[in-house]
């Protein structure tokens, strides 16, 4: 049975602390819940990449795309020359060629931000209420009782307020 | 043929400036301003032509008058010697028509005549195209309107009633322009004869100051007449490029 | 506001923010209630006269065929111009005041854009088929006209509209989480719908961090195209008085200019009402005054310049333009408008004025009663003085658009009442990073309602 | 039939239905018939549906008597338009008569025959049987007095008043009046008094080179607007058969306010109300003094105009003596002029005067019976007695008395409306008062029919048959057949119907055999048609033709022969102008002008004259007063202020136009607006400036001079903004209207005058 151990403590730093002392004893990522972004778990934990900005780019590109056929290509399908302006016009389409590149960037970057952060989440994860208000939690997963044991000692000794053991799903 | 060159042969096309100048007929008005007397005949026979509503007085009083044609006055010096010209105006069927551009639903666009067609059943009434006409010979339709009864027998079939909400103007009796056609094609002619098709406006001028015809056609006494050296477009410097020429008042006791 | 924040602790925030959605006093029924009614009586019922009697119901005429429908729609967007605008560039700036007050700014936005797309509809002389200005495919294979300014504004708006929402609501998902467990019944279910199922990972609060900055990175240069665009509506017209280069970024300024004022508004409403008192503090209001005496002065120097490019033409349809625009029919409301955003909002220059709120709030209405005289008389002194001076007519606005433009507020506030009992109107997490780090203490009470 | 709104549309489809059997309980919940789409259940062959149908015919709606061409649809008419083939109008209109259409589709027709059942005036009438109302009216003309029935008609032509004269013959009476407020008697006069001729002569303006018009606005309501406008236009700028070589005839204008014909001018010469007739005199001193006149009788001439030096004449006048000079100078020079006069310079007390002495500079210039002079007109073919019919004031004013002493017993009155057109002061409402039967025949409830005991509403001139003879004509004789374009709308019959109806019921039938006006017109072209000068054939086909044309006319010109009436030279004089009130109390001369939309009135009641703007100011649906803006400024009055015009005779309201073309001392009101019948459109709206003028009359002709009248202006403290479709009026040096110096203008001269050269597209035309 997979089960958390789950550290609550009272400040950032110490939770980075534990973090980081969990990751020497050769735990698996350990993961932090806080309820305000935690500066510096890059330099703890190494850094993260993020596809996000890859999303916007071809979001964008897309978006310009379309935007220029849409206004070319509804213009060729039914002729209406008016103010004897050729039938496609540049600059009045590259307007709309600009509305849709932000507009396809914009959805893009949020499918991004949803599929990266895996939200919706349909199932149930670890959750900790307490780390919604005023608490930092530190959960690392540990199969076995020792295993268990030598995470708690960890999370004790780095200051942390409890340590429990929550298995998934729980909260 | 790949899909390359189709498109770029495509693209040639389709930027090409003014792609109007390939219609059929290039429809034109000259109006002779030494001849007009501004008796307002045109007035009255537009409105019977076009059924153009009977809008009443209170409405006339808010500025909400329909004439598609109309005559405008201007004054000119003190008495004893103040002087008044007469100046019909109405859509210009320009060329290069700024209230074409405007159009979100193109309800307003340049037909195979080279007349600039109102669609009323397309209009949606953002009123746009009146504000970007610089003729204000544009009329939207404020509210419907209704002939007492039995006006409305008078009412010309070959022309819609607008509805409330729709942006109306001068078609050039397109209607009248539409039969011509299908007379010639009835005849077997490939183009209308000169002179076969007059608006109503023309039609009724009791001093013959109208002329309408195909500019295309130079053999037309319209296109004779636009050559005269009077012949000048009002606001010309706007560049809308107006089919309706004006020929200049003569004021003999200058030059 | 640190000297406030001393003794401020996580769980404050935590609990105001909670109250205000669901603690709801008689005051905020009995208000709720009067805006509907307003809503009801003031734009619903007399549209619906004019979709059966015509436009005719307005005061417009022949030459002016554009009247106050046009200049609310300007008006409502300009409106909405400083919400997100005003939050992305400080997000991107990084800067600590915007936190407290960007997510009620950014709900202006959305909400003044409604109000928005509303003008239109009531603008349009056959609003039924308003669906003809979007491209979709049908059997008539007739598209919109995409050379058309008209069309810019649908789709910039349109991309607008969406963007700032995606906005905003991205902004709230920690605090729908935040508030998630804190509320029962309905209220419960919705934000866990909300949240996504938000825990506060590290790699979550990395990966929003990402997409938020993307989004306000991208979010600026649509909210500046939008006014360019809607701006144009008029500048590609040849119409004198127009057909300026200048529009754009008048608007734009214009639109920012409105915008930040109506945020003072509604910063006032927030901090008096909600009880924000901790967090909506005199810095922000010293900020926006700042913020508002730059746009006031570039707003000006626009006015002059444009009264100068006329005058300078010396062609005789600029010149009447001016004439008319300065002491034509319509002179006085040119003088209130000069009154109220150009010459007023320089008393900004006293640090007094600026951290006191009463004056703050006054300046900040009458600054927009001027920016929408401003919208009123682009519209009314240009058209009613085209080309042909046959054709010159006077425009006065009827009781229907009078009464409609009161509704139209009151269809603003409705939506912003309905918003602060849905939405955390303060962010809590973002005003927790400005908290100091929390000191041990015994247990939250919290826990204690558990 | 137009504008079927859904709702009807369904109904008719449902009606649609109903024949197909779908079950006749829907048929009784359908109020329109099915035969509503279609005018006719069964279709006469003339016409297919959706083709349209043209009929020539006549207008009808002033005395030019233009031909006009009807465009009917399901016979339905749809469009007046000119008939090309017309003499008159060569295709041509003006707006009043295409207004005709709502002269036939208004809504306040009277649909039928009634009989006054109540206090006159009160509008108090029952519907009864045209049976009814015709025995009523033969009892009273057999019991009437033989001179006790008078027959007062508008103007009418040809062979209907060939019918009245049979008539009236057959009742014993010769109490047949023609009245028409705009008539120009003092025209007649002077023609008769200057040459003899008892019928006008045709002003040839196209041919002319010089237009010298006295008062005349030739272009809106004198004589023939439409055909001296296309006169007008091709003098100006002749067109490819240009008969006039090129050069552009000038135009001036004499007279107190600037009318359209003044405004189209070439120049436009203000002169003191009523003096005209002395600035002609010093024109044709001048042209005598100068030696340009070398006629034998220059002798003669030079005593007569003795007297009318351009000093005097300059003083009289207020037109300076140069200005006399050179109109004298350039008038003799250009060859041909011609010399008009007419309307408000014949409206004074001296109007036969004025016309003679303008017949003089025609004389003096040699432009009689010449192309672009006066041209005198053969006898009319038929119906010329009506020309001597013509009732003018003084006549009138008789009808009046008698009325008064009670020698009327019977009034038959037919679409002719005195009681708007008449000065309050005549009296004649309650003239009318004190007649025992007035019967009337006008489709309208105007406010003479008002008064009238027994109503036999006629048709309109577009559902009756008859015929006119232009007056004056084209030079040369002109008949032209005016014929039913669509089915009665109502229950009314043609004037003549009711006449041969009449007839009937008074046994008058072995001596006016005909039963019906068609017949009484086909036999009178019979007539017509065996005037020796056409070939034989069988009438038939002549009538065919002439009704397909709606226009004949022959070859049969007179001689220029220029006879002068014996003394009229030496009795060549102009006395002074009287007017009705003092100059220090009415420091304002009225100059009551016919409105180009309402002429004298009868356009009131269409909604299409109502809205047309006039053409001077822009204004619709109302009366106004035109004043000097000098004058109004030193008055203190602004353009729309309302102010009281009081004459001796009575007053009326009206908001103040400053209008730029007008004398200092003189204020202009146009007719035709003010009734208080005439149905929606007319009644209670405006107001009549013919109400309050003094019954002065031109001394010669006995008409009513209608400019002879003082009156003062006093502001009522209100304003009442007349409704105007225009904005300002200055073009500001936008180059709106442009003008050009001369003619002759360099070539190229439009490119640069124009920042777009226009060029004619490739040609693409097949040689059909």
């Amino acid at each position: 049975m997979a089960s958390n151990a789950l550290g609550l403590f009272l400040d950032p730093d110490s939770a980075l602390e534990a973090a980081r002392r969990l990751k020497g004893a050769g735990f698996a990522r350990p993961e932090l819940i806080s309820p305000i972004p935690i500066h510096g778990v890059e330099d703890v934990l190494g850094p993260k990449k993020s596809v996000i900005r890859r999303f916007t780019f071809f979001g964008g590109i897309f978006g310009a795309l379309s935007g220029f056929t849409l206004a070319a290509g509804t213009a060729v399908l039914y002729l209406h020359p008016t103010g004897g302006r050729p039938i496609i016009t540049i600059p009045p389409f590259l307007i709309i060629t600009y509305e849709m590149t932000i507009l396809f960037g914009i959805l893009a970057t949020v499918l991004g931000f949803l599929i990266s952060a895996r939200f919706p989440a349909i199932r149930e994860r670890v959750y900790v209420p307490e780390a919604g208000v005023d608490r930092f939690a530190v959960t690392v997963d540990c199969d076995g009782e020792e295993r268990f044991r030598r995470a708690e000692a960890i999370l004790r000794e780095a200051g942390a307020e409890t340590v429990r053991s929550i298995s998934e799903g729980e909260s | 043929m790949s899909i390359l060159d189709r498109f770029v042969s495509g693209w040639r096309e389709f930027r090409k400036d003014g792609y109007y100048e390939e219609f059929d007929y290039a429809w034109t008005m000259t109006i002779d301003l030494d001849r007009c007397t501004g008796c307002g005949a045109c007035v009255t026979a537009c409105q019977a032509e076009n059924n153009i509503p009977i809008v009443g007085e209170s409405a006339i009083d808010k500025g909400r008058e329909m004439q598609w044609i109309r005559i405008e006055r201007y004054w000119e010096g003190e008495y004893p010697n103040a002087k008044l010209n007469f100046i019909p105006m109405l859509c210009q069927q320009c060329d290069a028509a700024p209230c074409e551009t405007v159009c979100p639903v193109t309800a307003t666009y340049h037909n195979q005549d080279g007349l600039n067609a109102q669609v009323y059943n397309r209009c949606i009434g953002t009123r746009s195209c009146a504000v970007y006409c610089p003729y204000t010979v544009r009329y939207f339709n404020f509210t419907d309107h209704h002939w007492d009864a039995p006006l409305e027998q008078q009412l010309n079939p070959d022309v819609t009633v607008r509805e409330k909400g729709v942006m109306e103007k001068c078609t050039f009796c397109v209607q009248r322009i539409r039969q011509a056609k299908d007379h010639a094609k009835d005849d077997g002619r490939r183009r209308v004869r000169d002179g076969e098709v007059q608006p109503a406006c023309v039609q009724s001028c009791p001093s013959e100051a109208m002329i309408f015809g195909d500019r295309k056609d130079a053999s037309s006494r319209v296109s004779k007449s636009m050559n005269d050296e009077r012949a000048y477009r009002v606001l010309g410097e706007l560049n809308t490029r107006p089919s309706v020429i004006y020929l200049k008042k003569v004021d003999a006791d200058a030059d | 506001m640190q000297t406030e924040e001393q003794q401020l602790q996580f769980t404050d925030i935590h609990n105001d923010v909670v109250r205000s959605l669901v603690v709801t006093g008689r005051g905020y029924y009995i208000t709720l209630g009067c805006a509907i009614f307003v809503l009801l009586t003031c734009f619903f019922f007399p549209w619906f006269y004019q979709l059966y009697y015509g436009i005719g119901a307005a005061g417009m005429n022949s030459p002016t065929v554009w009247g106050t429908y046009l200049a609310s729609f300007i008006f409502w967007i300009g409106l909405s111009h400083s919400g997100t605008l005003l939050s992305c560039v400080l997000h991107i700036t990084n800067s600590q005041w915007r936190k407290a007050m960007y997510r009620s700014a950014e709900a202006m936005t959305l909400f003044s854009l409604m109000v928005a797309a509303m003008m239109v509809m009531v603008h349009l002389g056959r609003p039924w088929f308003i669906h003809w200005s979007v491209p979709y495919p049908n059997q008539m294979e007739l598209w919109p006209n995409f050379r058309s300014p008209l069309l810019f504004d649908v789709m910039a708006i349109t991309t607008y509209l969406t963007g700032s929402s995606i906005f905003i609501y991205m902004g709230s998902i920690p605090d729908f989480a935040a508030v998630r467990d804190r509320t029962t019944g309905w209220r419960h279910h919705l934000y866990t719908l909300l949240s996504l199922g938000w825990r506060g990972t590290d790699t979550e609060w990395h990966r929003l961090g990402w997409a938020y900055t993307f989004l306000a990175v991208l979010i600026i240069p649509l909210a500046v195209s939008v006014h360019s665009i809607v701006s144009w509506d008029f500048a590609m017209s040849i119409v004198p008085g127009l057909h300026q280069t200048i529009f754009a970024p008048y608007f734009v300024v214009g639109a920012i200019y409105s915008g930040t004022a109506g945020i003072v508004t509604v910063m006032f409403v927030l901090r008096k009402y909600m009880n924000f008192e901790q967090y909506i503090t005199k810095l922000h209001f010293d900020n926006l005054g700042k913020l508002l005496l730059v746009l006031s002065l570039l707003w000006s120097y626009i006015n002059i310049l444009e009264l100068f490019t006329g005058w300078y033409s010396g062609t005789s349809t600029e010149y009447e333009q001016l004439k008319y625009k300065l002491f034509g029919y319509y002179a006085p409301l040119y003088w209130e408008m000069i009154l109220f955003c150009g010459v007023a909002p320089l008393l900004l220059i006293s640090n007094k004025f600026r951290t006191s709120f009463v004056p703050m709030l006054v300046l900040s209405i009458a600054i927009n009663i001027g920016m929408y005289t401003e919208r009123f008389l682009i519209i009314a002194t240009t058209l009613s003085r085209q080309y042909l001076p046959e054709s010159w007519r006077v425009y006065v606005p009827s009781l229907v658009e009078l009464s409609i433009i009161v509704g139209s507020v009151a269809m603003f506030v409705t939506l912003f009442l309905l918003f602060v009992k849905i939405f955390p109107s303060v962010s809590i997490y973002e005003v927790k990073e400005t908290m100091k780090i929390p000191k041990k203490k015994g247990m939250p009470e919290w826990q204690a309602t558990h | 039939m137009a504008n079927v709104d859904r709702r009807e549309f369904l109904r008719l489809v449902g009606a649609g239905g109903v024949g197909a059997g779908a079950g006749f309980m829907l048929a009784e919940s359908i109020k329109h018939p099915v035969e509503y789409l279609i005018p006719y259940p069964v279709p006469p062959e003339e016409f297919s549906p959706g083709i349209a149908t043209w009929y020539n015919s006549v207008c009808g709606m002033c005395p030019a008597g233009c031909g006009i061409s009807v465009r009917t649809r399901e016979g339905r008419a749809k469009k007046i338009e000119g008939n090309p083939l017309h003499p008159v109008n060569q295709g041509r209109l003006c707006a009043l008569g295409q207004a005709g259409l709502q002269v036939l589709y208004n809504p306040d027709r009277l649909t039928g025959p009634m009989i006054q059942n109540g206090e006159r005036g009160d509008d108090a009438f029952v519907k009864a049987t045209w049976e009814d109302g015709l025995s009523r009216t033969a009892e009273r003309l057999a019991a009437a007095r033989r001179d006790g029935i008078y027959v007062l008609s508008q103007g009418v032509r040809g062979h209907l008043a060939n019918l009245f004269e049979l008539f009236m013959g057959e009742l014993g009476s010769d109490r047949l009046l023609h009245y028409d407020f705009a008539h120009p008697h003092p025209l007649y006069a002077a023609n008769k008094r200057f040459f003899g001729e008892h019928q006008l002569p045709y002003y040839d303006i196209r041919n002319t080179r010089y237009l010298l018009s006295f008062g005349a606005d030739y272009l809106t309501n004198w004589l023939s607007p439409v055909h001296h406008s296309l006169g007008f236009g091709h003098s100006r700028q002749g067109n490819d058969s240009s008969s006039n070589d090129g050069v552009r005839g000038r135009f001036v204008q004499i007279e107190p306010r600037m009318s359209i014909s003044g405004a189209a001018a070439d120049e436009w010469i203000p002169a003191r109300p009523g003096t005209e007739g002395f600035l002609a005199l010093g024109i044709a001193h001048h042209i005598v003094a100068d030696g340009r006149y070398a006629g034998d009788d220059a002798s003669l001439w030079r005593t007569a105009l003795a007297g009318w030096s351009s000093g005097r004449v300059a003083g009289l006048t207020g037109v300076s003596e140069g200005t006399i000079s050179r109109l004298a100078r350039e008038f003799a020079r250009a060859e041909p002029g011609l010399a008009i006069g007419g309307g408000a310079a014949g409206n004074h007390t001296n109007g036969v005067d004025t016309l003679v002495a303008v017949n003089a500079l025609n004389y003096l210039v040699g432009n009689i019976g010449k192309a672009g002079g006066v041209v005198f007109n053969p006898d009319p073919v038929t119906g010329g007695s009506a020309i001597d019919r013509q009732a003018n004031y003084r006549t009138m004013q008789n009808l009046i008395e008698n009325a008064r002493d009670g020698n009327i017993d019977v009034l038959i009155v037919n679409n002719t409306n005195p009681a708007f057109t008449l000065p309050r002061a005549s009296g004649f409402r309650e003239a009318l008062a004190a007649i025992p039967t007035i019967v009337s025949l006008s489709s309208f409830m105007d406010e003479t029919t008002l008064m009238a005991d027994v109503l036999l509403p006629s048709h309109t001139y577009l559902e009756a048959w008859g015929d006119d003879m232009p007056q004056p004509g084209v030079g040369f004789p002109v008949g032209a057949i005016s014929q039913p374009v669509v089915a009665p709308l109502y229950n009314s019959r043609s004037t003549g119907d009711i006449i041969l109806g009449l007839v009937g019921k008074l046994g008058f039938n072995e001596a006016i055999p005909w039963t019906s006006m068609e017949d009484f017109l086909k036999d009178g072209w019979r007539e017509i048609y065996e005037r020796g000068s056409r070939e034989p054939g069988d009438f038939d086909s002549f009538w065919r033709d002439v009704l397909v044309s709606g226009v004949w006319g022959e070859n049969a010109r007179r001689g220029g022969s220029v006879v002068i009436a014996p003394g009229v030279i030496e009795g060549m004089a102009v006395s002074a102008p009287r007017f009705s009130g003092e100059s220090g109390e009415y420091p304002f001369i009225l100059h009551a002008y016919l409105s180009t939309a309402m002429y004298d009135g009868r356009g009131a009641n269409l909604p299409w004259m109502q809205e047309l703007p006039d053409p001077m100011t822009s204004i619709v649906y109302g009366t106004w007063v035109e004043m000097n803006p000098a004058t109004a400024n030193e008055m203190g009055l602004a353009d729309g202020d309302l102010v009281r015009v009081t004459s001796e005779k009575g007053s009326i309201e009206a908001p103040v136009v400053l209008f730029p073309a007008i004398m200092p001392d003189v204020v202009a009101m146009p007719i035709g607006q003010g009734h208080d019948a005439l149905g929606r459109y007319a009644r209670n709206r405006g107001a009549n400036p013919i109400e309050i003028l003094a019954p002065e009359t031109e001394s010669a002709s006995g008409n009513l001079a209608t400019s002879a009248t003082r009156v003062a202006l006093v502001a009522t403290g209100r304003r009442a903004a007349p409704v105007k479709t225009g904005g300002e009026s200055r073009q500001l040096g936008r180059g709106i209207v442009q003008s050009t110096g001369s003619r002759s203008a360099p070539a190229g001269h439009s490119a640069k005058l124009n920042s777009i050269p226009i060029i004619v597209e490739s040609a693409v035309v097949e040689s059909a």
